[in-house]
């Protein structure tokens, strides 16, 4: 651990002289060295455009952009590279989905299915388009634990449903949805669905065959890679059969001033120049957590979950917010006289990062009935030294406070 | 005699600057949110509500013998303790003399750089309710 | 300049044992290395999300980027910060405009000028947007030189065009337009101007308020920043009016199930967690530039470019593609008897890269009468010697293929 | 007696292996490339033009005694260098020995890793018309 602890610099920095202890990284992750320095590799020996050089340097960019694409095609497992497609991050991935799959195929009267958990970007992407459109947004309601009610699932589900966008793991309290359960009912009645896995692809492996979901998204910079990069996956027949999304010079094959023939996938969806360097640092963050072996790390964020949850239901008056049983090692929590805002600030004074706010899911928020929580989320270089000293400080924190 | 809105900027800035450390400095804001009246709940209102903060925030203002008195209140304490200074400056002046005034204690703290910008929007969207309260009352009694 | 060579790793690099020569630069530039020294700085100390949290990392990575945000603005000399949007790059500045401003403002019967020597990025946007809504695209034509011609874009101008969407400079034929000129003519008629910069803000300073466009793009990774960056400038009473693109976390005030509060701008266009390490990137490209002095840069330019034209014209059978008299170093050629694909092949083997095509221009190459052109584009850290070594190796190669 | 398509292969891959640097194999497919007998301009059409390339390459055959014969061309050399190696590999078989072929050939000059991706699809794209007349030829054959 200490050794992994090493690969991220940030980790050692101090923060008001006290070591930072990093627990945002459900909003962000930390980058081991291994990605910076492929980095710092691509552009001081490989940086050129992609995919229309006749040159050495460009063949070599193609090549690892490419492979990159091939590496994040392992990973989740999918079928071919025709249905990896780099974008900036999630909500790209979302907005682009609703915007080209969704302007063609729903209609007045249609209904899009998303859950109450839903982070902002799976969420206003989809009321936008339905208000447009005419279409309904329907929700899937969650019960006090923050679990999606899986009946009341069912009987959303309609002729009328055109498409359902749910998280596999919210943002906002950490619950791991049963996702292939989610998407096998909604293939009964041939809906396609998409899959929101801000907060998967962080904490476990994913794979797009096993779920057979339709579409999943997910952020490099929440999964140790750069900023500015992100997949969208789609199964290949959708994807074919959408429009374009944005028009620009790759994902062109001929045009004149009268008309234009797009590309082939993946490039028809990429129309300007990529993150080239976002996306070969990417395969890169893939690589190094596949180096350190993903069931290490599946076992050791259980280990540290069950801690961490253990020792923060020990501390006096504070409520989780949000008991899934299949869970991620992020934890929404108020304390009883106390204003969130007022924890993290001064928390950071102690050198720790945790969010404040209604992160971005604001509907969770008000269904959970609060307004604001403190997250702290974790990743696999934290450590259980770090949840007793983060304890501890809250502790501290909280008495001041109240007192 | 009360001191001029100067006068308290420059005690403010004169107290904070006894803390060395910004965790001082927001222990005291802390303590300041505490000791701050809890306005009543009837003030509490959306008109009263100040636009821009991630924690509530409400300033009311009373106006009497051509003085204005504000009571302020948030449910956040880091905040209170700002509303608390923002009172403490503006609070028992007219109309004019707040209008005028130049809140460079927010700078002189050196809060402004440290406080995110969420929470300085906030600080200043304070301020300028305050203001915007005394023109509404300038205006109202340069009518009557 | 062996300094600031120096200051480009990549460009002592070689290929096939070859001295690499960099002359692809419209296609994309090479870093120096204090922008490579900026992202590792930012993920070694820096790195966190923007604009939400509450603890100091969070404050030092907003106020990085809100201070690269401000550096941009600067150095276009724009009003405000609500002015600069951070996009992907050029493409989606366009495509932004051209969905948000474009399906606000156009309609059926509306026409939409661009010229004819416009990259696909500022051609197909528009294409499809008329397409979509019954409006017709016109486009102004250009001389044998590869010059506008002024008095047809007049002709052009009527009460049905809506926007000019023009290149301050191809990238083809490496033009530079009158575009001062351009746009004050459009506004006589109150017609707003889109600016393409892509090809202009890596040689010389825009000031946005001088030429009074209404809106400005331009590519990060052509200007020496890092790949997955941009800039959509807009006048501010423009962009407060347009409805937002893309939807997600961060461009929104409020929402429940029903209704959505957008943000103000200019997060109002940016709806995700954005590429912060490239805008960071972006502002220490800028300043690099500006510590070597803007003014010096054009004057070394301009002597560049003219001794590679001379060079160039003593070519044996070789003929430019565009003969602007006010152009960037960026020349298109043919050389009779030989196709341009065996020509950029066969100086790949002399370390030498160059672009061959058509450019993204497919229009333009067709009104300049050539399907495919080599391609030579330089930038400040080129040097005559390297224009010597290139036409050496350019005789040799083309006496290769024809004998 | 005529080689086979593996013996022709084979032989290509000699040939290559004489040179050591890319620069020397390029110029060789130049060298291939001006050697090739242009085709005839009417035999350049859209039909016989191959897709995938970026630059302009057609390929025809001619159907003889049960045996197919290519003729092909190319307005850039390297490519059409390129041409003749594919044609000299198939021609003068009959369709079931072209349908039966792996072109390894070009993996195993190390062509397919160096070229740009453009140009190695530009390749296959040759080798597929190449197999697809030999397809059209055997139905044609089959069903006559
Ligand atoms: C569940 C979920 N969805 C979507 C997003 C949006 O991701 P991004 O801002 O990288 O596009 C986030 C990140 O906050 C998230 O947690
Ligand atoms: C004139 C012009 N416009 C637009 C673009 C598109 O830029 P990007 O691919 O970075 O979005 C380019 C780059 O090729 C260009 O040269």
């Amino acid at each position: 651990m200490a050794k992994i602890r090493e690969n991220f610099p940030i980790l050692s920095t101090k923060v008001y002289g006290k070591p930072l202890v990093y627990f945002d990284n459900a909003a962000t992750s930390q980058k081991p060295q291994q990605v910076i320095d492929r980095l710092v590799k691509y552009y001081q020996e490989e940086n050129s455009n992609v995919h229309r050089g006749i040159y050495y340097l460009s063949e070599l960019a193609s090549a690892k952009y490419e492979e990159a694409r091939d590496v994040v095609r392992t990973h989740l497992n999918a079928n071919s590279l025709a249905e990896i497609i780099f974008v900036r991050g999630a909500t790209e991935g979302i907005n682009l989905v609703a915007n080209s799959w969704g302007k063609h195929n729903i209609v007045a009267g249609d209904e899009v299915i998303i859950s109450a958990m839903e982070h902002h970007a799976n969420l206003v992407p989809w009321q936008q388009l339905c208000k447009e459109k005419g279409a309904t947004l329907k929700v899937i309601p969650i019960d006090d634990n923050g679990e999606i009610i899986f009946e009341e699932y069912k009987n959303l589900l309609s002729d009328k449903t055109k498409i359902v966008a749910v998280a596999h793991t919210s943002n906002g309290i950490g619950t791991i949805n049963p996702i292939k359960e989610i998407i096998a009912e909604a293939h009964k009645k041939n809906i396609p669905v998409l899959v929101d896995g801000c907060q998967a692809s962080p904490h476990f492996k994913v794979d797009v065959k096993e779920l057979d979901c339709d579409f999943y998204v997910f952020s490099g910079h929440k999964t140790f890679a750069p900023t500015g990069i992100g997949v969208l996956y789609g199964k290949e027949n959708l994807l074919d059969a959408m429009p374009p999304y944005q028009m620009g010079g790759e994902m062109i094959k001929f045009v004149s001033f009268t008309e234009t023939t797009f590309n082939d996938l993946p490039i028809k969806f990429e129309a300007a120049t990529p993150n080239i360097a976002g996306a070969i640092g990417l395969a890169t963050a893939i690589e190094y957590v596949d180096s350190l072996g993903r069931n290490n790390i599946e076992n050791y964020e259980e280990d540290l979950k069950s801690y961490a949850l253990q020792k923060l239901q020990e501390v006096k008056n504070l409520k989780l917010i949000g008991n899934a049983k299949n869970r991620i090692p992020l934890f929404s929590f108020v304390v009883e006289g106390t204003h969130p805002l007022d924890l993290g600030t001064m928390l950071d004074f102690e050198g720790i990062a945790i969010r404040t706010g209604n992160h971005c899911a604001q509907p969770l928020m008000q269904r959970m009935g609060v307004a604001a929580t403190c997250r702290a989320s974790l990743a696999f270089y934290n450590t259980k030294a770090e949840v007793d000293y983060f304890v501890d400080s809250l502790n501290k924190v909280v008495k001041k406070l109240i007192s | 005699m009360q001191q001029t809105i100067e006068e308290i900027q420059q005690e403010i800035v004169e107290e904070f600057e006894m803390f060395h450390e910004w965790q001082d400095k927001y222990e005291y804001l802390i303590q300041l949110g505490k000791e701050l009246d809890p306005m009543p709940v009837n003030t509490q209102t959306e008109e009263n509500k100040v636009k821009g903060c991630q924690s509530n925030v409400w300033v009311n203002a009373e106006y009497t013998d051509g003085k204005l008195f504000f009571t302020g209140d948030s449910d956040a304490l880091i905040v209170k303790g700002l509303v608390a200074l923002v009172l403490r400056v503006f609070t028992g002046n007219n109309p004019d003399e707040i209008l005028n005034a130049q809140p460079h204690f927010i700078a002189d703290i050196g809060l402004a750089n440290h406080l995110s910008p969420t929470r300085s929007n906030g600080l200043a969207a304070m301020v300028k309710q305050i203001k915007f309260y005394a023109l509404a009352y300038k205006t109202k009694a340069g009518l009557a």
